[in-house]
């Protein structure tokens, strides 16, 4: 007899009583050094209590119950600390990605070892010379035999240095218009041939990275989906980043997704007090503003899962979800700047760092939201061209051979 | 009524007459409609909540027909909805007490105003005239502001679907308007305004309906995003509409009227961003 | 020996204060009936002071004097009641257009009897098919001798039924790319075969009209410009029509440019007392807000016509005039409704009308100056592909003869 | 310093020091320049145009070489802007009464900072220290916010050149990213901001210079238009750069530090709003 949700969250919240830490307050200690092992460990205790992978297929580890499963969990989870960070990029993305097109083979190699916390995985799409254009990847594989060898260099990757494997996309084919040409690859990272840089961004930390992959060679049996088919796999990948990225994907588990998904509501609540602006008129009315989307923004993620997951919305209506998380992001932080006032300047230092000066760190950092996953503009392209129906924007490299396309710094 | 329970002669489509209410009200956007939605609502409500066997008998056959019109006065009374129109007050005094008064013990003085078919007025109650009942206002409050919310989504989204038909049928430069990023970007953000709005409407509904513990702050959250965002989404759209849009022979402005209205009744978005202050760090 | 501009402002200073009536505060009794008459006698007055026509040639009418000369006069007449309406469009597009590419005849003829105030223009460049693509126009004129035949409709021009003459813009020539068949020609509004019909707009005015072409004749000699070459003459006249509506034309006499170029300003400070919102701390923010845009408004007016003037900034900058503008009318009639409140829902009916009343009405007009005159998404073309040098938008409809090119309704 | 009198010691390369002294910050601004800009002036121009012939010999000399650096103390002393830096403090109290005190005789203590060049300090100043000088913060505010202003226009001038300039060398989809118009609209209406910036902040120079009956909201203006501006510009640049935009190698955070600073400083956008309104309509 199949449990009811009731039922199953009335067992999930006695085990997470019983078996996870407390939740972490402030989202900026869950981007502190050492953080990944705590996740992996965490992540092992839910496969342990048999609460990982709850949407997964239960063929490849997971339990394979409906979404609502996942809600509850979610829901239970909100007082522990949950491994928010391999829901994105690792479980919600690649091994989303994985269950969609990945061979019985591959699943079996991956997807459990993945639900154990012992593999974090990477997206390798983006490109120094390409910005959005993904599909306008250089980064080539020359087949030899039963292997590819790949030569190139990716970036923007969250984490690949502490990841165990990446999907990888790249040009296996020259002769025909880009979106032909191109195949994905299960990659591992750490191996001869790769090697891994971070990048340090504005506001000192070191997230991403940029890989160069120089005679890598990759088995035949790691291509995912068919060979110079690889686009058909990045679009599905790139729906999945979308709905993660915006809240709505049945993978997350737990409530933070995405980093500083939390949007800074809290800490803006912290500061006006620390400030002593409580029954200060115009800071009244920036915490309203700031609070009510974030109302907007939790119902805005329920509407769409529930449009794309009836039929009701197309799949790619995922993009609001995305545009709005990232804006409100934007919109968010420009609240927390103007709430700080004077203190956004300069401030005492401090262990740990008041309010002030991490909204005006974080500043910095606005964009990383609206930039990483598809940028703002791509995906204000795919609503008005592919939810909306508007007319497709002119490609200067449609149907042309992609060795002939104009480049940067071509 | 929807909101009146079946037991008084009332009666929903489906548990909870606010859901019901509130796709109702998105219809009376989507074609401007007249009728005066939420002063009826807000008094049949308040009678079938709180009110004694006489004041049903009195009001709630004549109010659930449509035979006679219910306003609500609230504050000092000076803009009230369908005021000159109504046959019965429900009055909420600055102290949250509420009273039942026939429309001849007041005085009624018909305003202008925005939209040209709902109309205001302001009504003087004497004190002491009419009979108590029960309630303080602010169950009023939330059932007026997310119904004029749902209302308000129903405008925006018949413009926006107007707007995107307009873009593809018009040609400029030989090429439709639809074809041009700079407008299809802020189609894209438009979209995501109106699906916000839908969103965060339903949410309010559902919690007024739950009686959820911080109704309040949900059905603040939705007026205050979506007051001015939907005059403001409207006038993109007028943008778009070209010369067009700014005649009185096209519908536009009627759109606009209705959401100025609004957004400026039961409450601005500054006083509902405020009300969600005070739940989140005390009162000003 | 030459009046320095200091002396000028003297001499018109004691001849304004002895001849024109006091300025009208109230701007929107500038659209009052009957202002047109009213704005014929003052510029009759001017005339016959000698101070019409400040910056146009003396040869046809005009003083001849440098821009400095209208400035010091505009300063000066801010407290009397001037023909602000005559400036735009009549004096600042219409007659500038005619300086630049009227034949002799042609000024003579009309000239004098503007700035004597005889004579109102008006533009007619937009049809109802055609929105911003005003080269893409569908009334025709076709040769008969000396004379050439109008046919068609012509639509937002502004005061139309109460103006005499229009500088009006035709297809002559079917088979050449758009822009190569037009012509620009001077129209006779009150005559045979012209039926001009007045448009209602959203606050109930009729500011706007449309009108109707049934075989007009035309003689040759009113041709403006030459023959097909008439997108050469319409091109000056937008540039005029940019820097006259964004305020930086030597050719408007008083401070009043463009309607409601006043911006509510002090409408807003009026309503923010009727409401006693002086010490609302949000209330005065927006104050605060509208009353610094009023600031850069004006400074940005000075910059460029400056940086025009003396070369450093291309003509083509007036169009940051004209979108500073209506952007700025935009936010500063949001101000407005947002400051009114509850109170811009419904009113007392009063005679005046309160301020919070004018605001609501203003606020469904409130696109009108983001429309009219170029839209502001054509000034965003301008500025970024003229002034910042940016690659040209695609167009469908480039090299191909008229008679091919895909149309609305087609 | 270009606002101390040629007698003192100073001079300028027109009329009024002022509008040098703008060209010299916005330089500043497009190199993201460390200096001490607003406090050395401030304190040099107030000693100048007040002080006693004991403190211009005291100060000035080492003020205009550069041997010595000045800060200004008004209000709390909470962040002063070079304050550890610092050799002499001009002090405004709330009153508005003023004092010249020697570093040696405050308390100072240094503060963190979003600028990683520009740096800030707490300093407390006893209370009967110094001594009195006229002058009642008002002008020194005045100068102090046109000169950041006509930094932060410097800042938005260097960001807006070179993202037009990398635009038109990125190419994204065969195209260079220059050719899109939703791009192509956003930085047109930066053009715009950058040209109302520097429009607003030249007329608020010339009218301290002509000491204007409205220079205090002339300048007021400038910092109410131009503080949140700059920051949200800065932002759409990043944006228009990609994932570039916000790595540590690229300059761009840098400029975004300064403006934030200069945003945050001498009277948030929102003070000179209440500023403004003062003028118009009375104190709060």
């Amino acid at each position: 007899m199949t449990e009811t949700v009731d039922e199953f969250r009335t067992r999930a919240r006695a085990w997470l009583k019983d078996n996870m830490p407390p939740a972490i307050f402030d989202p900026w200690d869950r981007r502190a050094e050492g953080r990944r092992d705590v996740e992996r460990a965490l992540q092992r205790k839910l496969w342990d209590g048999g609460f990982a992978g709850i949407c997964f297929p239960a063929e490849y580890g997971g339990l394979g119950l409906p979404v609502e499963y996942q809600h509850a969990f979610t829901e239970e989870s909100a007082p522990y600390d949950m491994p928010y960070g391999i829901n994105l990029p690792t479980l919600s993305i690649l091994a989303a990605t994985l269950v969609d097109f990945g061979s019985h083979e591959q699943k079996v190699r991956h997807l459990p070892a993945i639900l154990r916390g012992e593999e974090l995985w990477v997206q390798l799409l983006s490109e120094p010379s390409g910005g959005s254009d993904l599909a306008g990847c250089l980064t080539r594989a020359d087949r030899d035999g039963d292997v590819f060898v790949l030569n190139g260099s990716k970036i923007w990757s969250s984490g690949a240095a502490e990841s165990d494997y990446g999907l990888c996309l790249v040009r296996t084919n020259w002769d025909v218009p880009k979106h032909r040409g191109l195949t994905m690859f299960i990659l591992k990272i750490h191996q001869p041939g790769v090697k891994v840089e971070q990048i340090r961004q504005v506001d000192g930390s070191m997230e991403f990275c940029q890989e160069f992959f120089d005679d890598v060679h990759v088995p035949v049996t790691d291509v995912v989906g068919e060979i110079d088919d690889g686009w058909t796999v990045a679009t599905r990948l790139l729906t999945h980043e979308r709905e993660a990225v915006g809240g709505g994907s049945k993978y997350t588990s737990g409530r933070f997704v995405g980093h500083d998904a939390d949007s800074g509501d809290n800490t803006l609540v912290q500061m006006m007090r620390g400030l002593g602006l409580e029954r200060d008129a115009v800071a009244r009315q920036l915490i309203g503003e700031a609070h009510a989307r974030q109302f907007v923004s939790q119902a805005l993620v329920q509407r769409i899962s529930r449009g794309v997951a009836t039929g009701k919305a197309p799949p790619t209506s995922g993009a609001i979800l995305k545009l709005f998380a990232a804006t409100n992001q934007m919109r968010t932080i420009e609240i927390g700047v103007e709430l700080a006032g004077q203190a956004a300047a300069a401030w005492p230092v401090a262990e740990p760092k008041t309010a002030e000066q991490q909204l005006s760190e974080m500043s910095l950092w606005r964009q990383g939201l609206s930039l990483g996953g598809g940028s703002n503009e791509m995906q204000r392209n795919i609503v008005s061209e592919r939810v909306l129906g508007m007319p497709r924007e002119y490609a200067a490299d449609r149907e042309v051979p992609y060795r002939e396309v104009k480049r940067t710094g071509g | 009524s929807m909101l009146v329970s079946e037991a008084d002669g009332g009666g929903s489509f489906s548990r909870h007459g606010i859901l019901d209410a509130v796709l109702v009200a998105e219809e009376m956007g989507a074609a401007v409609a007249p009728g005066p939605l939420v002063p009826t609502n807000v008094v049949a409500a308040t009678i079938s909540r709180h009110g004694t066997d006489g004041q049903k008998a009195a009001w709630l056959p004549g109010l659930l027909s449509g035979e006679l019109i219910g306003a609500w006065v609230a504050g000092d009374g000076a803009i009230v909805e369908a005021g000159a129109q109504a046959d019965v007050f429900l009055v909420t005094g600055a102290d949250g007490a509420q009273r039942i008064v026939a429309a001849a013990d007041a005085t009624v003085a018909p305003l202008g105003g925005l939209d040209l078919v709902r109309r205001f007025a302001r009504v003087d109650v004497p004190v002491g005239v009419g009979e108590s009942i029960g309630g303080d206002g602010e169950r009023e409050l939330l059932i007026a502001v997310t119904l004029q919310c749902a209302e308000t989504c129903g405008v925006i989204q018949r413009i926006f679907d107007m707007t995107l038909e307009y873009m593809g049928d018009r040609y400029s430069f030989g090429r439709p308007i639809s074809s041009y990023q700079a407008l299809k970007h802020r189609m894209a953000d438009n979209k995501m305004y109106v699906e916000a709005s839908h969103a965060v409407t339903s949410a309010a509904a559902r919690a007024v309906a739950d009686e959820a513990a911080d109704v309040a702050v949900q059905v603040s959250a939705a007026k205050s995003y979506i007051g001015a965002l939907a005059t403001e989404m409207i006038q993109d759209c007028v943008q778009l509409h070209g010369g067009i849009g700014v005649t009185w022979e096209h519908d536009l402005h009627l759109y606009l009227r209705r959401a100025t209205v609004n957004r400026a009744t039961y409450g601005t978005p500054a006083a509902h961003r405020d009300r969600i202050a005070t739940a989140l760090v005390g009162a000003a």
